[in-house]
């Protein structure tokens, strides 16, 4: 318990994948869901880093380094669909974003 | 000792965050819980010596990607949640159920490993086959700014040119989704 | 134990109240300054010439009661004016005063990048002050200051890279020592990154030319429309120190902190008898008094004019800079 | 913007509309003034004045004036030109009794309404640059307008409220000494306009923010009745003082500015331009100003004939128009109407908004120089 | 439009006046009615304690247009008007310097449309739209058209005569500038303006009862209540509510 093992990251991040994972599922607000993802990411990112630490090694940071730019490609296009939903349907329900042309 | 009360600490406030991303009724309230959930996320990069990283987090995560968020969630001004005209509880179980499978899962995973190579460990974890496990004793990877960056642009050129194509195309994407008029 | 924690406790509540009361008299300054420019006295009341306006304005603040919008959303608007201020405290800790460890809190090697994001935090107290005043003003001037502190610190940070490549190191010492070593302050490496820098510093505090999100005459008064007594005074606060901030880099960056000019020409060895932070304090307010200059200067920008002037002037010119120091770097 | 249930209409393609209201309680409306904006974003798609709240019925209570106290309700209604308001009534009046006025009042009067151009004028710079956001032109312009209001305070007693001229002429001359101190005034105020000019005419920002911005074509500007420098600004020669010269104006030599692209800059180098003919024609008028009594042949009671008349005089916001109506019986007018400069030239505000961005709103609201005192009566 | 408010007025104008204590309020509301008043001496007979009201002014009872002098030469722009829309001038008019032209209600759009175009009197600017009431008189408004021209630089006065009911064609098509102005003759003057795209009360409030610059608009009585007792002005908004002919433009304001 008081040693701090990266176990103890990796429960860390499977619980905090978890909830994003819920988020995903249970949630109807895209924006939301768009932050559970984040939150998965954030996720792996701990694992990375913590096993980076561990294993003395820089690939884990470099590979944080290219997920957080994954995930800004992301945001930037999946708010760009989202609003651009938005002005369509007036909603962001995900239930509703089932057409795939409009 | 210290280490691990900074950690518990840490631990609990971003689950408990993560929590409160995905449950808050305001979406507003969902961006502020997260931008604290990564600043804490940053804290745990420090502690685990990524400054570099930990400040990246701050800057381009809570600094940038999650204005974004709140920006569309002030532009999609939502009078109503969607949850609240839809069966909230429809897939709320399933989902919940889903997850705790995931969970389960990814649990077992670890102690299977763990378990695997229970024998070599000292610490109890990942890679104590790994060449790199001796060499702990050194702070290799405490301020490692210069070192990140010489590894990004040698071992790695490929990969971050392939991620700044990406992002490139990502923003033209993004435009041409978001503008009405191009 | 007392090295470790007790001597940067002391550091950083001597620096927080230092930060706090240089705030409420550069409030006064600007006052002052300003009627100046404007051919009247300002403050004259209180103390001396006015001296003590700078105690009585706080006060004033502090004693104002202090509204919540009954359709406003509490928590968040309570958190916003915290969250603007906090970053803009949090940044001095990286801010070195004088050239050993007793003059600041701490030097970490990313220390430049820590200045950035923490900064880059403030936007949140704006944009959901804004938000949470459920009142369109404030609301329209959130979406416009999100929109400014983003493009503006696309250039800042541009810019304060192709410093960066000319040091070599992100920690704030180290820059300071480069130039001791260069024998030349930063400004004339890099005059072009000073401009930059300076300009962008001007919008990312949403100082004139550039106040749109607080544009009174606009938008009454922007984000903190809804915003009384102590809540507004830590708006007001965070807006100063982050001025000073601002002229903090600025001169960290390009003014060589806290050495004397020309700190390699023996015939100007003689300014070294004022102490080190002296020389670093004294240059944050010649800067800070040109922020006020400025501001009883010069017309406001309208949006898309600034939006045009960071996206479309700055930022090309920033990578300019930025591909040219590049260049320069590796053929010299 | 509420959304009740989900829509499944997909033939709208278009964020929502923002209404905001700029004013009654607005720091840039320059009164009580409410301008309805909608808004696409930041970009105004429709604006509606909303008045009418200092409406105080001037006009109504006029009627039961008589004709001499009526020249202290005119003070009311432009309050940073009173004097101007002061001469367009009375000159009304003496049209309607056919009174002729002496020429040292007619040369008083005109020196009175060119002081108080440039004290309306400096109102306006100062709260027109303070609009965009230049705040040291706002103290600067009122120090110089102080020095025309104690200059009128030296000459009737009062700052703001004049009530400076009498039906047939003016009701006391001008205190010994005043017309040096005129001409000290015109002096001092040439130096400062070049202040102002310095600080502004050839400042980028205030040239972007000022340059094409609520353009508007002469003809449309005759249409929508635009008067006085708006109305100028878009190139149209039409200055009452010169096409129906009235106090002394036929006798001065001055210019009419005009403006090539009808933009708000040009409307502002107008009126500076208004500010150095301002200090011509004083300077002509002080120096040329004859002897004389100040007051023509007045009968004691004030009754004219039954008639009807409108006379206009261009006043700093345009053309300030009188329409009386006396029935010849009583001793107050019959219908006592007011066509305020101010009020027609908001009329155009919509027009000059639609289109702009909310910044310009104000730097429009400023370039028209309204005051509601006036808009409402 | 002008119909629906009068009598509005008359019931909220009593009902307003009913509810308060003071009881006084009442005789003071009643002979007031904008319908019916027209030239009574509504001052008189009036039990109140306070200053006595001032009574409108007694209306002289003959129409004002002094005809040209004698041997007058018209002037350019009223011979080409008389020429032009044959018929429809019915009366010329000359005092003190200025010429005025009165025209017929029906015939006014064509005789302003005239003005504006031919090429001899070129009227392009309208300096204002104002209107007088002289109540005993059969047609009891003049609408005062005040035209000029930016070109010939002269100005003309047009003038029509019509009741209370009377349609007056708006010219807001021919100059943008008529429309605030007209807005204002109906708002004050609650003349029945047709055609005008946006017809507003504009310097009173929307909801506010009868037309202030009629001359026999109370100088004191219920409007004037009205506003000292916020209550009964609430009562009175009310019922006008109620009866749904409010266009409330907070209503639309207030949208989120």
């Amino acid at each position: 318990m008081l040693e701090i093992t990266p176990l103890h990251y990796s429960l860390l991040s499977a619980a905090l994948f978890m909830i994003g994972v819920i988020g995903v599922l249970v949630r109807r607000n895209v924006i939301i869901i768009f932050m559970s993802i984040e939150l998965i990411l954030n996720a792996v990112n701990i694992n990375l880093i913590a096993l980076s630490d561990r294993l003395q090694d820089l690939a884990g940071q470099v590979f944080v380094v290219f997920v957080i730019a994954v995930a800004a490609a992301e945001a930037a296009v999946g708010l760009g669909i989202i609003i651009a939903f938005y002005r369509n349907k007036e909603t962001v329900n995900i239930d509703e974003i089932q057409i795939m042309r409009w | 000792m210290a280490e691990a009360i900074v950690f518990w600490t840490l631990a609990v406030l971003i689950l408990g965050l993560g929590v409160m991303v995905i449950s808050a009724r305001s979406a507003v309230h969902s961006v502020l819980f997260l931008v604290v959930n990564f600043l804490l996320v940053a804290v745990l990069y420090v502690t685990l010596n990524a400054e570099f990283v930990a400040v990246i987090q701050v800057l381009v995560y809570a600094g940038g990607i999650v204005v974004l968020y709140l920006f569309v969630v002030m532009l999609v001004n939502l009078k109503k949640a969607p949850e609240r005209y839809a069966d909230p509880r429809r897939i709320a179980w399933t989902g919940t159920l889903l997850a705790g499978a995931v969970l389960a899962e990814v649990i077992a995973i670890v102690y299977a490993s763990v378990s695997s190579d229970e024998a070599g460990a000292a610490g109890g974890g990942f890679g104590a086959d790994t060449p790199f496990a001796e060499c702990g004793a050194g702070p290799l990877v405490s301020c490692n700014t210069e070192q990140l960056g010489w590894v990004l642009y040698t071992s790695y050129l490929i990969p971050f040119e392939l991620a700044s194509m990406l992002l490139l195309v990502a923003m033209v994407g993004a435009i041409v989704l978001a503008k009405r008029h191009l | 134990m007392l090295e470790t924690v007790v001597v940067p406790l002391l550091k950083i509540a001597v620096l927080l109240n230092a930060v706090l009361v240089a705030v409420t008299f550069l409030v006064l300054m600007e006052r002052k300054v300003i009627a100046w420019a404007q051919s009247r006295l300002g403050p004259m009341r209180v103390g001396p010439y006015g001296i003590l306006q700078a105690i009585a304005d706080p006060i004033k603040l502090i004693l104002k009661e202090d509204i919540t919008p009954a359709k406003a959303d509490k928590y968040v608007f309570t958190l916003a004016p915290i969250m603007s201020l906090v970053p803009a405290l949090v940044v001095f800790a990286v801010v070195p005063f004088g050239p050993d460890p007793l003059y600041y809190v701490s030097d970490i090697n990313v220390g430049l990048l820590f200045i950035i994001s923490v900064t880059s935090i403030g936007v949140y107290g704006i944009i959901l002050g804004g938000w949470a005043s459920n009142s369109k003003y404030p609301l329209l001037a959130s979406l416009r200051a999100s929109a400014q502190l983003i493009s503006y610190e696309i250039a800042v940070t541009m810019t304060l890279v192709s410093v960066i490549l000319t040091t070599g190191t992100l920690s704030l010492v180290g820059i300071v020592e480069a130039q001791r070593e260069g024998g030349l302050w930063f400004a004339f490496v890099q005059p072009v990154a000073l401009m930059l820098v300076f300009i962008g510093g001007l919008a990312e505090t949403n100082r004139a030319p550039f106040d749109l999100p607080e544009a009174e005459t606009e938008l009454t008064g922007g984000f903190h429309t809804e915003y009384s007594g102590m809540r507004f005074s830590l708006f007001f606060l965070a807006e100063y120190a982050n001025m000073i901030v601002i002229s903090a880099i600025v001169v960290i960056m390009f003014f060589g902190g806290w050495l004397a000019p020309f700190p390699n020409v023996p015939a100007l060895a003689f300014l070294g008898f004022l102490p080190p932070w002296v020389w670093f304090i004294g240059k944050i307010f010649l800067f800070l008094y040109v922020f006020i200059w400025i501001r009883a200067t010069l017309p406001r920008y309208r949006y898309d004019q600034l939006m045009g002037l960071g996206w479309k002037v700055l930022i090309p010119i920033a990578i300019g800079n930025l591909v040219v120091t590049g260049i320069l770097k590796v053929a010299f | 913007m509420t959304l009740e249930a989900p829509r499944t209409s997909t033939t709208q393609f278009d964020t929502d509309e923002l209404v905001i209201n700029m004013g009654p309680q607005h720091p840039s409306t320059h009164g009580v003034l409410r301008v309805v904006l909608k808004l696409d974003g930041e970009r105004v798609i429709d604006a509606d004045c909303v008045i009418g709240y200092i409406h105080r019925g001037i006009e109504k209570l006029s009627e039961n004036r008589d004709w001499t106290q009526i020249i202290l309700l005119t003070d009311r209604m432009d309050y940073v030109a009173a004097a101007t308001n002061n001469l367009g009534y009375c000159q009304t009046v003496e049209k309607l009794m056919q009174i002729e006025v002496p020429r040292r009042a007619r040369y008083l009067r005109t020196v009175l309404a060119e002081l108080q151009r440039i004290a309306s004028h400096c109102l306006w710079l100062g709260t027109h640059a303070m609009d965009i956001g230049a705040m040291t032109v706002l103290l600067y312009a009122f120090r110089e307008r102080e020095f025309v209001l104690d200059l009128f305070e030296e000459f009737c007693g009062a700052r703001l409220t004049y009530n400076a001229m009498r039906i047939g002429g003016l009701p006391l001359d001008i205190p010994p000494g005043w017309d040096k101190k005129v001409l000290s005034f015109c002096e001092l105020m040439e130096g400062k306009l070049n202040d102002y000019e310095m600080l502004l005419t050839n400042n980028r920002i205030w040239l972007k923010r000022t340059r094409d911005v609520g353009v508007i074509g002469a003809e449309e500007a005759i249409g929508l009745g635009l008067c006085g420098p708006p109305l100028r600004g878009s190139g149209v020669p039409r200055d009452l003082r010169k096409d129906e010269p009235y106090a002394a104006y036929d006798e001065m030599e001055f210019n009419v500015p005009l403006g090539t692209r009808g933009d708000t800059y040009d409307r502002y180098l107008i009126r500076m331009d208004e500010f150095r003919e301002s200090i011509r024609i004083i300077r002509q008028a002080v120096e040329g100003l004859p002897e004389g009594p100040i007051m023509g042949k007045v009968p004691r009671l004030i009754k004219p004939p039954a008639g009807e008349t409108y006379h206009a005089i261009e006043s700093p916001k345009g053309e300030l128009g009188y329409f009386i109506v006396s029935d010849g019986k009583s001793t107050n007018p019959y219908r006592f109407r007011v066509r305020p400069p101010s009020f027609c030239n908001l009329q155009g505000l919509k027009r000059l908004v639609t289109g702009h961005l909310v910044a310009d709103v104000v730097a429009l609201i400023g370039t028209i120089d309204i005051v509601l005192g006036e808009v409402d009566r | 439009m002008a119909d629906e408010t009068k009598s509005q007025s008359q019931e909220s104008g009593q009902g307003g006046a009913d509810t308060p204590p003071d009881a006084s309020a009442r005789p003071a509301a009643d002979p007031k009615k904008p319908a019916a008043a027209a030239a009574k001496p509504a001052a008189a007979a009036k039990p109140r304690p306070k200053p006595k009201p001032k009574a409108p002014p007694e209306p002289p009872k003959a129409p004002e247009d002094q005809a040209p002098p004698e041997g007058a030469e018209l002037p350019a722009t009223v011979t080409a008007v008389q020429d032009g829309v044959s018929g429809a001038v019915q009366q010329v008019s000359f005092w003190v310097g200025d010429w005025t032209i009165i025209v017929s209600a029906e015939r006014l759009l064509d005789v302003m449309r005239f003005l504006k175009a031919d090429a001899a009197t070129l009227f392009d600017y309208c300096s204002d739209v104002t209107a007088a009431d002289w109540p005993p008189r059969e047609k009891r408004f003049d609408v005062v058209y005040c035209l000029y021209s930016t070109r010939l630089r002269h100005r003309l006065r047009v003038k029509v005569r019509v009741d209370e009911k009377d349609p007056v064609e708006s010219v807001t098509a021919l100059w943008p500038a008529a429309d605030w102005l007209e807005r204002e003759v109906y708002d004050q003057f609650g003349i029945n303006i047709v055609n005008h795209p946006d017809l507003r009360r504009i310097l009173m409030p929307e909801q506010w009862q009868g037309y202030p610059q009629r001359k026999d608009y109370p100088l004191e009585g219920p409007g004037e209540l009205l506003m000292e007792s916020p209550q009964d002005w609430l009562r009175v908004r009310n019922i006008a509510d109620e009866a749904g002919a409010v266009a409330d433009a907070d209503a639309e304001i207030e949208i989120e």
